[in-house]
């Protein structure tokens, strides 16, 4: 598994996210740094939480004109597996690979805790491995995860399949309680809670496992 | 040259702060209000040869960064 | 620019006394500039110089075989094992929240992250202890929702767990609030920084945000209590950018890791003046400034303002000679701002140039370490008026006063204080809010730090000496009951104006008491913090020495939690229960009265009984542990109730103990734990072996609390009870300018 | 009757989120910018028997709620 993880000034989840790929892939992975230009041959990109540029103007709005989303854009439209996580998934939308953009949560504050989640699709790279765990618990902290897409979006998201997880109680006013979506190829997911928070028995929490042993069943077959 | 460009969510997209604002305000005892909405300003300061360029520049700040076409529309006014 | 003269009032503006400034002249020999006045006024405040508190602060005990570095550094040092050390520290921002809580709190939070970066250690937990006023204050559901903010604000985007805390309410903080910020770092042992400044012309490297106007005598602000006109303070509000501060922490780590920096100190109060000075002192040498080489943010700023601005996320670093393209590199990486602005000297004497101009040439010793110190007069404090209920008022339902008493805005959950706090990005927290103490792994390691904030104000109010004690006393027991050994603390001694005999006493008093706890205890202080003047129109808080402690678990599978999961375990209480009702929080709710002295700490006790729980839980004997504090015992086993969504029934009082007493007295020393049947004998005889006192008191099971004879209290019912007030009331909506001016003493008040 | 509030931060007040979008048009190519500054515009409707009704209703919002007096000042337009 050829995986890295893009650090953007402002990312603080992306040693989490290093950390959790390692003990599921067995291998490690490298740390991309958002001003080169050029991608090593990868399997994987993920970008990870954390408030890039502060969050200024819309969150992961300017992290998303870095040079190395140029790259990544590229690199997800040959068909390469990009992962986005609370703040890597509003940078994806803000690059277009995603549907629909994130805006504040409804009730304005920030909002840390763990959420009831269900797994809407295991038809993905990201998702196979839940299998018939169709229930999880996983961790949220953000501020703008409220997910807004029009009517038209929405009902090609829903008659694609492209929605990965939905909230059982949605936390934020996002539309369709949507946690997470894939693109139309579904190489690309975002998702706002954290898989990585919930990838070591010592925290209490494996339910983000799956995702990352789904990838890692993607590229190297299951069984690996 | 300056400029203003004013950023606001198209219609359609709830927008929850002006809804919180609309409500604090409600609760506040102002029962003369009817709506709120929000829009943010950006003023830019920039050089160009005249007004075309400035606007095409400006044009062009929006399109790359400053607005987010699938849930924002925006406005240029030249200052001078 | 004409300098103003130095006439009485600009010495006054400046809050030095007509003593002080006879002092600077005669140091000088000569007038001093006007920038030389304000470095004068900001080092000699209290808020810089200690000068009210130094001679007391002394008493305190600072060390242990695991302390590397005590008090006088920007945060202290202990060993935590596995080659690591934990360095942190506690620092106050009252009066900036006060008068914009959002920004106040948030570079509060940004200000105690650089004194724990600066040492070389990561940032790995944060901690907020709170006092705001009178929920019915007008002003104080808006300083709530301010300060909450701001903290999250900056904290989440910093990408520092917040995970743990404190928060009350008194009418005695109506108009002086306190936000207290604890920060928590990790460093290996041999890679600690100093600030202390070596190798005459070493350059000092500035580095991080320009330089604006901000907070210019921010120092001077803190150290002043507020007349009717807080407003006049507006304009030095700083504005803090948590991720320049981000930046600026994963640049200033990069270039630590490689070998070129001497010494680094934050830009705090009194900004380059302050930092420059006390690396100086600390190395026994001299600086000299070039002001023009500071990056600045705005035009025309003179020497005065670029000397004591407090623009914040800033750093001055002492680099060895030649090392500093290699320094540039990395903050250019970083997209930050760096500059040379000065070098070492060895004439002891800070001399800074502006324009050409040298604009202040003074020697440095008398501004630091030969700061003027004052034995202010100080009365001790009264001893309280017994507290004499009448029975009757005793024997009540224990079902209904418990309701009462989790809904109380001392004890009612701060879950919506803490989530609005990332309490889990770094992926280490093992125990985050809502249990007595958070637990924080050691990241890449099995081990874990425990950590706490603890005050009881009203204690302190009623017996500042005990006060003292007892806030020591349960951090050490919050720690104990997780597991974990305790090792040190940090402290924030906030309250109120110095000058005045009455709080001097009440000061000295409760210094004296977590003196006495922390030598008992074997729990240094190794940092801290003196926050004077928390009054408004001679009002002042009550006596808030708040501590926090940190200790270390050497294996996180033998952290214990307070949640009561398993059907049918045997409550133990361990300590000794008397009754204790003077400063109780039952007296408080169900009397309105605030009487008697506050329960007696045996520290002798504390120590052998803190000792007993760790024993317990390596030996694995322990389901679960929670330490009994406001509210007594039957607080202490709803909230095991609560976290573990399981109920209890709990016997009725014994005969010699009125009921209110035995439910909510507030006995120290206690702890309510949860054990296996078929062990609880064998844990009760291992405690009278050691003359501790252990009593069966009830049994979990169900999915009620029963306080017999009570009837049942549904856990839905209780957790209404106790989740419901402060979300209630905190989104209730603010009101803004009107009620501030209220709070203020505006025109009229 | 309509009106807009724009708020905006008093002189000398660091504004960190126009800094960085000023940075980040720069790295974008954007050479001839010389300044970014924001501005928040709210806008209200409300009904009021005449301008000055409106006008000190307007106040009050500000006062009270929308505008936070220790950094930002405001300014009132009334659209009619
Ligand atoms: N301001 C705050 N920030 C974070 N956590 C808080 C805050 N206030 C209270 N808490 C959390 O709520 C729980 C209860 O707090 P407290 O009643 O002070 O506990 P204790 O009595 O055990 O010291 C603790 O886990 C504490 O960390
Ligand atoms: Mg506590």
């Amino acid at each position: 598994m050829r995986a890295a993880v893009v650090t953007f000034p402002g990312s603080n989840c992306d040693r989490d996210l290093r950390v959790a790929m390692e003990s599921v892939f067995g291998v490690p992975v490298r740390a991309l740094w958002h001003g080169e230009r050029d991608l090593p041959k990868l399997d994987l990109v993920a970008l990870p939480g954390g408030f890039s540029y502060g969050d200024y103007l819309r969150a992961g709005a300017i992290a998303a004109r870095s040079p190395i989303m140029a790259e990544i854009v590229r690199f997800a439209r040959r068909g390469g597996l990009v992962l986005g996580i609370c703040n890597g998934f509003q940078i994806l939308t803000e690059a277009g690979l995603l549907p629909g953009a994130l805006v504040r949560n409804r009730g304005l504050r920030f909002l840390c805790r763990t959420v009831d989640l269900e797994v809407t699709t295991t038809a993905s790279p990201f998702t196979a491995a839940y299998g018939e765990v169709r229930h999880i618990r996983l961790p949220i902290a953000h501020h703008d995860g409220n997910y807004v897409i029009d009517q038209d979006g929405l009902a090609r998201l829903e008659g694609e399949g492209q929605i990965a997880f939905r909230y059982r109680d949605n936390p934020n006013g996002s539309t369709a309680a949507i946690a997470g979506v894939l693109n139309r190829e579904r190489n690309v997911l975002g998702l706002m809670p954290h898989p990585e928070r919930a990838a070591d028995p010592r925290l209490g929490n494996t339910d983000g496992v799956p995702l990352f042993r789904s990838l890692l069943e993607a590229v190297h077959g299951a069984g690996s | 040259m300056k400029a203003r460009i004013e950023i606001r969510l198209k219609p359609g997209v709830l927008d929850p702060e002006a809804a919180a604002i609309e409500r604090a305000l409600r609760q506040l005892g102002f029962a003369g209000l009817k709506g709120v909405a929000r829009a943010k300003v950006i003023e830019v300061e920039l050089e160009a040869r005249g007004p075309e360029e400035a606007e095409a520049e400006l044009r062009a700040m929006c399109e790359r960064l400053l607005a987010n076409p699938v849930i924002e529309t925006y406005a240029i006014a030249l200052l001078r | 620019m004409n300098a103003p003269p130095i006439t009485d009032e600009l010495i006054a503006a400046h809050g030095l006394s007509a003593e002080e400034y006879r002092r600077i002249r005669e140091l000088l020999g000569r007038t001093p500039t006007i920038e030389e006045l304000g470095v004068f006024a900001v080092m000699w405040s209290e808020h810089c110089s200690y000068k009210s508190s130094k001679r007391h602060l002394r008493k305190l005990p600072t060390e242990a075989p695991w302390v590397v570095c005590g008090p006088g550094e920007n945060a202290g040092v202990v060993r935590v094992g596995a080659g690591k050390v934990a360095v942190f520290k506690m620092e106050s921002h009252n009066h900036p929240s006060f008068i914009e809580p959002y920004q106040g709190a948030a570079t509060g939070v940004g200000g105690i992250l650089r004194d724990v970066f600066t040492m070389g250690a990561r940032p790995v937990a944060l901690l907020d202890a709170l006092r705001f006023g009178d929920p019915s204050h007008p002003r104080t559901r808006y300083l709530l929702n301010g300060v909450v903010a701001g903290i999250a604000g900056y904290g989440n985007c910093v990408g520092v767990p917040t995970v743990g805390g404190e928060t009350g309410f008194h009418p005695a903080y109506d108009r002086n609030i306190l936000v207290n910020v604890m920060c928590v770092g990790l460093a290996d042992e041999e890679r600690v920084f100093y600030a202390r400044a070596a190798g005459v012309g070493n350059p000092l490297l500035y580095v991080g945000a320009k330089t604006g106007r901000d907070g210019i005598h921010g120092a001077t602000m803190a150290s002043a209590s507020f007349g009717a006109d807080a407003e006049v303070q507006r304009p030095t509000v700083q504005v803090g950018d948590p991720f320049t501060e981000k930046l600026l922490l994963e640049a200033c780590l990069e270039l630590m890791a490689r070998d070129v920096v001497v010494a680094v100190q934050d830009m705090g109060a009194a900004g380059i003046t302050s930092s420059s000075l006390e690396m100086a002192a600390r190395g026994g040498l001299g600086v000299v400034l070039d002001l023009d080489a500071v990056p600045l943010r705005e035009t025309g700023m003179s020497a005065y303002e670029i000397l004591l601005s407090e623009s914040q996320e800033r750093m001055l670093m002492v680099l060895k000679a030649g090392c500093e393209a290699e320094a540039k590199a990395v903050f250019a990486k970083w997209e930050l701002d760096c500059a040379v602005i000065g070098r070492l000297t060895d004439d002891g004497r800070l001399r800074a140039y502006h324009r050409g101009r040298l604009v202040a040439d003074l020697p440095i010793a008398p501004l630091t370490e030969e700061a003027p110190v004052y034995a202010r007069p100080a009365t001790p404090p009264k001893p309280p008026l017994p507290f004499r209920p009448d029975p009757e008022a005793l024997s009540i339902d224990p079902d209904a006063a418990l309701l009462r008493l989790l809904a109380s805005p001392e004890l009612a959950s701060k879950r919506w204080i803490f989530e609005q706090y990332d309490h889990q990005v770094m992926a280490d927290t093992v125990r985050g809010p809502g249990g007595d103490a958070a637990v924080v792994r050691i990241h890449g390691t099995d081990r874990g730090l425990a950590l706490t904030t603890d005050c009881t104000p009203v204690y302190c109010a009623a017996d500042p000496r005990t006060g003292g004690r007892q806030a020591v006393a349960e951090a050490y027991r919050n720690l104990c009951a997780v597991g974990a050994r305790p090792l040190a603390i940090t402290n924030c001694l906030n309250f109120a104006s110095p000058e005045r005999p009455e709080v001097m006493g009440q000061f000295e008093a409760a210094v004296e008491g977590m003196a006495e706890a922390c030598r008992a205890l074997r729990f240094p202080v190794v940092s801290g913090n003196v926050s004077f003047y928390n009054e408004t129109e001679g009002r002042g808080i009550l006596p808030t020495p708040q501590i926090g402690g940190l200790g270390v678990l050497e294996d996180l599978e033998l952290r214990v939690d307070l949640a009561l999961g398993e059907e049918g375990l045997v409550l133990l209480l361990l300590g000794e229960s008397r009754g204790w009702l003077g400063q109780s929080l039952f007296q408080q709710m169900l009397l309105g009265r605030e009487e008697g002295a506050p329960p007696p700490v045996d520290l002798a006790a504390e120590a052998r009984h803190g000792a007993f729980v760790r024993e317990l839980a390596k030996d694995r004997l322990l389901c679960a542990c929670h330490d009994l504090s406001r509210g007594g015992l039957a607080v202490a086993a709803a909230e095991m109730c609560l976290a573990g969504g399981r109920g209890a029934r709990l016997e009725a009082p014994p005969p010699h103990l009125a009921p209110a007493a035995w439910w909510f007295g507030e006995d120290q020393g206690r702890y309510l734990l949860a054990v296996r049947p078929e062990e609880a004998e064998a844990v009760e005889v291992r405690a009278r072996e050691l003359g501790i006192a252990i009593a069966r008191v009830g049994r979990s099971g169900g999915d009620a609390l029963i306080l017999e004879p009570a009837p049942p209290i549904s856990l839905q019912r209780l957790e209404q009870a106790y989740e419901s007030w402060l979300p209630a009331y905190a989104e209730e909506p603010q009101g803004g300018l009107e009620d501030q001016r209220d709070a203020h003493g505006g025109p009229g008040a």
